[in-house]
């Protein structure tokens, strides 16, 4: 029985790191993914407070979700997202202000993040608060590997660190691009192309 | 005899052109222009371009072998990818740029758009624009032409290691005692330093030693050849360089000690190698006759726009890429109209006869029996 | 340092485009650019409620500020935008049935993105006046919908292509777009 | 586009300029003697099809009724020899599909003459029952579409026509039956003008001619009966001059609007042959028993203009002009429109004006072209004289975007001149493919 | 985000319960802005506070503690409180003072457009040897790997050493205008050497010092005694 209930919660929690990524798969909250991942720490922050909004946000949505009437559900939705986008907003500040630049207007921005309102819709109102913020989490973190996979690659090309550390020495050569708004699109088309590219083998090796 | 017969559908004649000749073309009308090129700046402009070629023709045939994209590097558009890449990128370009260039070139700018004929923005530039970004330094970065010992020494930019930044060429520069030209290009030194440079100068690039790609009026005589040709459509650089001349001199009348002479505009930065090679290639180009007019009216808009009102010195990339993205919206706006779609009220005055019913000429005569009157029905009693 | 109406406008539409350069609106831009008849009216649809947007928080910021509520500006924002938007789509269904049916439908699509909550945090941070805070969500909605409209006109071309099909999809719109950016760079420092 | 042609006044915008290759002009026209069988398909133009009135086994005679129309949409034929009607079946036929067909042994000792005839006075005839008499006299347009002339000239109820147009521009390649018409027949050509003129009421007639072919030009001028409103026009030469809406637009400076007839400006367009045989065969009362045809082509040894009786297969006049067993390609018509043909045993028929006959040669340089990708290089939509965009109708049609190219590309205009197959660099069969998509689409509008 | 609206509602719920609901949202989510707000408020002005004497301390090394003043459009001095909106065309400036509350330097910003964007700095003044001792950067979004160069060239970061500022004798306008020249050609103490490659950045430096002590300094100078030493 418990086993039953633990593979499911592992389920809950694996949908959105891998079935339903919200950045490789889904291509949600395409906004915050491109702008702030010109490194790691910034993606990596981002990351964070994204999934502190989405846990948060959706164990309120699934405790109020039986007083809650269909017609306001996506008002309530909203006002409890933006409570927690306000949290997050000043807690970085509080942490660092220098943290707060690099992110910018985009922790505010975390409020119109589709992945978070789309699961509260489609999960956090229609389950109990422990497997929603399993869910939640699970998206949060599938959200943070998708950042920090871009923002590793546009930090170590574009600037030759990886968190912050020198990684080919003093004379090495940033691809200025990688920071660039082109350099986003391009390193996440790119990883879109390299999972496809592999379904494709797959299937190939599969039908031979 | 009738089982050997073979059957196509008309029509059964062809004309003279095949992708294959036009591009073959092409690339003979650019050697003069390299070959330019590789005199004003010795072996590294050589270099630079044998290994961005090479580049664009390997990556090519990559990307065919593993039928990613149609067509092959026997049609030489990869060709004259490369060479145009080379051409408009300095000459002590380092020559693992050059190839980090040349691939995203044809990788990013055509095999992904499924190759030859496919792809909607123009490789080459695809490529520059790439670089441009990435190594901004190293591409603005230009060196004086004529230099004693460039057939014998390298720029030192050019040999940098991989992945590394390439050594400052002003220590080099200052061997040669010609730090005084630290290779500002004419474009730049006037958006700069406010200094025109004489528009003669610039035509022939034989001023002495300045930092400016092969002569305006080489890349003109190589383009009236392919225009007479008809290899390439004169309409585009004729658009792109009336428009440009146009902006300018408008400018110009407006504020002479602001903006520069229209013919400094003209014949300065990669504006001719652009009008000419660039933006006529043909698939990135509109078909429609109105549309290619639209189209270079719109890059030389922009490159007059983006050079005198932006960051940036040159703007004949940017003008070009931003009317490749507007190519389908022109050509949308600029379908043909179909014979006899739109009723001609008046008939056209070279024609030698008029509709009208010509009544002078009704004469009778002895052999033709002229009708009297006009039948309105002929047609027999239906049985 | 008050930018002039008109930088302001440049700005937003070309040099920093909302979308190519400030990354605000991504998803209806990947989602709604496959084709050229639905691209125009949204990004008229996305202009207009910018603009509606940004009306609101001019206002509300000037209410906010004198009550020192700076905190709930977040919430607030969100709400009244969305309301607004709301209201403005039922008295347009009511007096104009004919605007409604060319970009109501697109409304509830966008009743809040990145680039229409953007463009009222921006206006505010910048503390942009009424005039410029107008210009500035004017420009932007311009911007997106110039984007919108050069990525669906590209896209509906690609459809005659033979794209491979590993780059179909989402990868190609993204490469795409960012082509578009980096054409789009030259016009950095235009508005100024 | 080159810049010369852009400012040089043209006749009609576009088209192209394939080599003439006309080397039979400058030969007069040669008999073709009788096949031992000819075959006369009761379907040889656009319409219905006509009703036989022979037997198996039955005798007739040349020029003989052998079949009746069915109707007004539809022409009689004539025997074209004397001989014994052999069978009634299906045979192959130049437009593909088998058809019936009357087969006819040739009498051995059968002479040219054509025996059968019913002369009357011209001058005696009412418009009408000239009209009547051409329909009598089984003649289609010559000029390739072979559309039965008599309906042409049949003026319909509220309009009316002013002018008579003569088609003699022969602008496909290699073909020279007109030319040589025009120059050997311009009497009859003329006498054909002025039954036709009476038959429509026209005040006057315009004959246009392409600049190439001058001679015919002075001859049919010479041959214009004094005081007569009978005008010679050269007009430039160029493809597809001879499509009857750039003739039109040639003469009168105006275009035809689209999906509308000559008719509709009050013209009437015949081709040059037409008319002359036309000028023949009414006063005679006599039926179409053969035509001109250009045989010619680098897989001909003995090229030229023959007198063909109808009928004839292909393969006796392949033997007859010297074309050489390895002759791989054979045409209907010209290189431009014309139709390659599955089976040696296709008969000559009314429409067929040229018979184009290519080798090898030509044929591994075809097959050697490489298909690519559209360019985009524009050069269709500068060549095609309809003014529409092949370039993007090729580009949908190989998506199979049959509808858009109906609906947003104005497909029906194309009337298939080949000009943008002929100029395309990445050698996409366009005009093939508008076939298809057309055919398509019509049955798609049938079903 | 897409918020689909219910255009018809099969079976209605009474407004009673909606009110309630959104009256019980409003209410928690009030709570916990609050309750954030309240707790993280002196974290923030520390750290605001924090980061501007950082700055300040950059651009002017001897200084240890600041005052924030205005300059009246009228010329006046005075200190600068509270949060209260600063009067239409009031200068801002910050005077840092030493441990022993004498008068180290004057901190004001500029801005001017650069390259992508306006590049926001605040630069150091010395009364004493009338120059620049130092420039930081507010805010920018100059390319990074060129633009932001400005903030670590060695040779370029040289120029604010000592950068001529002189009034003339009129005290009404610079004595010199502040310009940047192109790398490698300085050859007066007010102009600054450009960094090749970042031009347009380094011009957009030197045109935001020039505005503002174009507009600063004039005013301020003559009223220097007033602040000599901390109030
Ligand atoms: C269905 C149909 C109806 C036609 N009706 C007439 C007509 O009433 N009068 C006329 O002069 N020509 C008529 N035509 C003939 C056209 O004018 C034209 O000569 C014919 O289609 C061949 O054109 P082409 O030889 O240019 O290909 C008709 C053609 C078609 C296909
Ligand atoms: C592309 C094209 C080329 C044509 N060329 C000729 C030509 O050279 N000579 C000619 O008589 N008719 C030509 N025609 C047919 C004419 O349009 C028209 O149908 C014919 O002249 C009518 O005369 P007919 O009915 O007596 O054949 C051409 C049609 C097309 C569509
Ligand atoms: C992608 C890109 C980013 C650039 N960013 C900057 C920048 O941040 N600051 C700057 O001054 N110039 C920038 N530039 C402009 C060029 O480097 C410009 O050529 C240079 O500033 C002026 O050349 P010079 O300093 O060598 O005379 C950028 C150019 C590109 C293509
Ligand atoms: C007149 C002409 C100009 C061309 N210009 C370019 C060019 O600027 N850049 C390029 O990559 N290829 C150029 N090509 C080659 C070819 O058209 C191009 O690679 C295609 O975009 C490949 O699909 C040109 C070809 C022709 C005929
Ligand atoms: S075949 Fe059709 S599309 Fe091609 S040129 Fe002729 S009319 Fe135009
Ligand atoms: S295009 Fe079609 S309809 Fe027109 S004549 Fe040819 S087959 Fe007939
Ligand atoms: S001629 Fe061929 S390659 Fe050129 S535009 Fe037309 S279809 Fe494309
Ligand atoms: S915010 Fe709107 S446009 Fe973006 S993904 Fe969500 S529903 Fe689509
Ligand atoms: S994340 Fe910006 S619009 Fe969706």
């Amino acid at each position: 029985m418990t086993t039953a209930v633990q593979a499911r919660n592992f389920d809950e929690f694996m949908e959105g790191i891998w079935r339903q990524n919200p950045v490789f798969i889904m291509v949600l909250g395409m906004c915050p993914t491109l702008a702030v991942t010109v490194s790691a720490v910034n993606a990596l922050s981002m990351g964070v407070a994204t999934s502190f909004v989405l846990i948060c946000s959706c164990a309120l949505v699934s405790l109020m979700r039986n007083v809650t009437p269909k017609e306001v559900r996506i008002a309530v939705y909203i006002v409890i997202i933006a409570t927690f986008v306000t949290v997050v907003d000043y807690a970085i500040q509080a942490i660092s202000l220098a943290l707060y630049d690099a992110l910018g207007a985009f922790i505010q921005l975390i409020v119109v993040n589709c992945i978070i309102l789309g699961r509260a819709e489609a999960h956090a109102a229609k389950n109990p608060p422990i497997t929603s913020m399993i869910n939640a989490a699970g998206m949060g973190i599938g959200f943070t590997i998708g950042l920090l996979s871009l923002g590793v690659v546009r930090e170590i090309l574009g600037a030759g660190t990886l968190f912050g550390v020198s990684l080919f020495g003093a004379n090495f050569q940033p691809w200025v691009i990688m920071v660039l708004p082109p350099g986003g699109f391009f390193v996440l088309g790119s990883w879109l192309l390299l999972f496809s590219w592999w379904a494709r083998r797959k299937e190939v090796a599969k039908n031979v | 005899m009738s089982a050997t017969i073979e059957i196509r559908s008309a029509p059964h004649v062809k004309g003279g052109y095949s992708v294959e000749k036009i591009m073959r073309h092409v690339v003979y009308s650019l050697l003069p222009v390299c070959a330019f090129f590789v005199f004003q700046y010795g072996i590294s402009a050589l270099a630079s371009m044998v290994v961005i070629t090479a580049t664009c023709l390997l990556t090519e045939r990559f990307f065919v072998r593993t039928g990613t994209q149609s067509g092959s590097i026997s049609d030489f558009s990869a060709t004259i990818t490369g060479l145009l890449l080379a051409l408009s990128v300095p000459p002590g370009f380092p020559l693992w740029m050059g190839v980090v260039t040349g691939f995203i070139a044809i990788a990013l700018g055509k095999a992904l758009f499924g190759g030859i004929g496919f792809n909607v923005f123009n490789p080459a530039l695809v490529g520059r624009a790439f670089a441009q970004a990435a190594f901004p330094t190293a591409i603005a970065s230009y060196t004086a032409s004529f230099l004693p010992g460039r057939f014998t020494e390298f720029i030192p930019s050019s040999l940098a290691w991989p992945l590394m930044i390439p050594p400052e060429t002003a220590e080099w520069l200052k061997l040669k005692q010609l730090d005084a030209l630290a290779g500002a290009t004419p474009l730049g030194q006037w958006k700069f330093e406010g200094i025109v440079a004489s528009a003669v100068d610039l035509m022939t690039s034989l001023g002495g030693h300045m930092a400016v790609g092969p002569s305006p009026l080489l890349i003109i005589a190589c383009g009236a050849y392919l225009a007479s040709r008809r290899f390439m459509d004169w309409r585009i650089p004729a658009a792109v360089i009336s428009s440009a001349g146009l902006v300018a001199s408008v400018l110009y009348a407006y504020n002479p000690s602001h903006f520069p002479n229209p013919l400094f505009t003209l014949f300065s930065g990669g504006l001719m190698l652009g009008a000419i090679y660039m933006a006529t290639d043909m698939v990135t180009s509109p078909v429609t006759s109105r549309g290619v007019w639209i189209y270079g009216g719109l890059i030389g808009l922009l490159t007059v726009v983006i050079r005198y009102f932006s960051g940036l010195p040159e703007g004949v990339m940017y003008a070009i890429l931003f009317a490749n993205a507007a190519m389908p919206l022109i050509e949308r706006i600029s379908q043909p109209a179909v014979f006899g779609a739109v009723a001609t009220k008046k008939a056209r005055r070279s024609a030698a006869f008029s509709l009208e019913t010509p009544a002078s000429t009704l004469r009778e005569s002895k052999d033709v029996v002229i009708p009297i009157k006009v039948v309105s029905n002929n047609q027999p009693p239906k049985s | 340092m008050s930018e002039t109406a008109f930088q302001i406008f440049v700005n937003a539409l070309l040099a920093n485009n909302f979308v190519l350069a400030m990354f605000l609106g991504l998803c209806p831009f990947l989602g709604v650019s496959g084709r050229l008849d639905t691209a125009f009216p949204m990004g008229l649809a996305t202009t207009f409620v910018m603009l509606v947007a940004s009306l609101c928080a001019f206002g509300l910021n000037l209410l906010l500020g004198h009550l020192h509520l700076e905190f709930l500006r977040l919430i607030s924002y969100i709400v009244i935008i969305a309301s607004a938007v709301q209201l403005v789509e039922m008295v347009m269904k009511k007096y104009s049935p004919v605007l409604f049916r060319a970009l109501g439908i697109y409304l509830p699509l966008i009743t809040t993105n990145c680039a229409v909550l953007g463009v009222a945090l921006f206006q505010t941070a910048r503390e942009y006046d009424f005039v410029q805070a107008m210009t500035f969500s004017f420009g932007g909605g311009a911007g997106f919908t110039l984007a919108l409209v050069l990525m669906a006109s590209v896209r509906e071309r690609l459809q005659l292509s033979n794209v491979p099909d590993v780059v179909q999809g989402t990868a190609l719109s993204l490469m795409l777009a960012g082509i578009l950016s980096l054409s789009f760079m030259g016009f950095a420092g235009l508005g100024g | 586009m080159s810049l010369l042609s852009y400012f040089s006044g043209e006749a009609f915008e576009r088209g192209v300029h394939p080599a003439s290759c006309k080397f039979t002009a400058g030969q007069s026209i040669k008999r073709m003697p009788f096949a031992r069988r000819l075959v006369v398909p009761l379907l040889q133009h656009i319409g219905k099809p006509a009703r036989s009135i022979v037997r198996p086994g039955q005798e007739v005679v040349r020029g003989e009724l052998i079949a009746e129309a069915d109707g007004w949409m539809s022409v009689p034929h004539h025997a074209p020899a004397t001989g014994v009607v052999e069978a009634i079946e299906l045979r192959p036929t130049a437009r593909g599909p088998w058809a019936q067909a009357i087969v006819i042994r040739v009498h051995e000792a059968a002479t040219q003459e054509v025996l059968w005839s019913q002369p009357r006075d011209m001058s005696a005839l009412a418009p009408a029952e000239i009209i009547k008499a051409v329909q009598e006299t089984g003649m289609v347009g010559l000029g390739g579409a072979a559309f039965p002339s008599h309906i042409k000239m049949a003026v319909p109820e509220g309009a009316s026509v002013h002018t008579l147009v003569v088609n003699g521009c022969e602008c496909e390649p290699y073909l020279t039956c007109d030319h040589r018409m025009m120059v050997e027949h311009a009497r009859d050509l003329m006498e054909g003008i002025r039954h036709v003129m009476r038959a429509t009421g026209v005040a006057r007639t315009v004959i246009g001619v392409e600049d190439n072919k001058m001679d015919a030009v002075l001859a049919l001028r010479a041959a214009v009966p004094a005081g007569a409103p009978i005008f010679v026009q050269d007009v430039p030469t160029k493809y597809p001059q001879g499509a009857e809406k750039m003739l039109i637009m040639a003469l009168f400076g105006v275009e035809v609007p689209a999906g509308k007839l000559p008719l509709s400006m009050g013209l009437v367009v015949l081709n040059v042959g037409t008319l002359a045989f036309l000028g023949r065969l009414l006063p005679e009362g006599k039926g179409l028993t053969e035509r001109v045809v250009t045989v010619t082509g680098p897989g001909v040894a003995r090229p030229g203009d023959y007198r063909m009786p109808l009928g004839t297969p292909l393969s006796f006049v392949l033997d007859y002009a010297g074309a050489p067993a390895e002759s791989r390609q054979v045409i209907l018509g010209g290189p431009m429109m014309g139709q390659a043909i599955a089976s040696l045993e296709t008969p000559v028929t009314k429409g067929v004006s040229g018979i184009l006959v290519l080798r090898k040669e030509e044929m591994t340089a075809r097959a050697a072209e490489k298909l690519y990708p559209c360019i985009k290089c524009g050069e269709c939509v500068q060549a095609c004289p309809m003014g529409l965009n092949p370039s993007t109708l090729g580009m949908l049609a190989a998506k199979r975007e049959y509808s858009v190219m109906g609906e947003n590309y104005h497909l029906g205009d194309c009337f298939e001149c080949g000009c943008c197959t002929y100029v395309c660099p990445s050698n996409i069969p366009l005009v093939q493919q508008f076939r298809v998509a057309k055919q398509i689409l019509r049955e798609k509008a049938a079903a | 985000m897409s918020t689909e609206i219910p255009v018809s509602v099969s079976k209605t719920t009474p407004t009673v319960a909606m009110v309630r609901t959104l009256g019980l949202v409003s209410a928690v989510c009030g709570l916990i802005i609050v309750g954030a707000y309240q707790s993280t408020f002196d974290a923030v002005a520390d750290n605001k506070r924090i980061a501007l004497e950082r700055a300040v301390f950059k651009v002017i090394p001897a200084a240890k503690s600041i005052v924030e003043f205005l300059v009246l459009p009228g010329g006046a001095i005075e200190k600068k409180v509270g949060a209260s909106d600063t009067a239409v065309g009031a200068l801002k400036f910050y005077a840092a003072y030493d441990d022993t509350g004498k008068l180290a330097g004057i901190a004001a910003e500029g801005s001017a457009k650069g390259y992508a964007d306006s590049v926001r700095l605040l630069y150091g003044y010395s009364p004493d040897c009338q120059c620049i001792v130092g420039v930081g950067v507010v805010s920018m979004r100059e390319t990074p790997g060129i633009g932001d160069k400005i903030l670590v060239d060695k040779a370029y970061l040289k120029n604010f050493v000592a950068l001529d500022v002189k009034l003339n004798a009129e005290l009404s306008a610079l004595a010199n205008e502040v310009k940047t020249v192109k790398h490698g050609t300085k050859t007066n103490p007010w102009q600054i050497d450009a960094i090749a490659g970042a031009t347009i950045t380094s011009r957009a430096v030197g045109r935001a010092i020039n505005d503002s002590a174009q507009a600063l300094l004039p005013k301020l100078v003559p009223g220097l005694d007033k602040i000599r030493s901390k109030p």
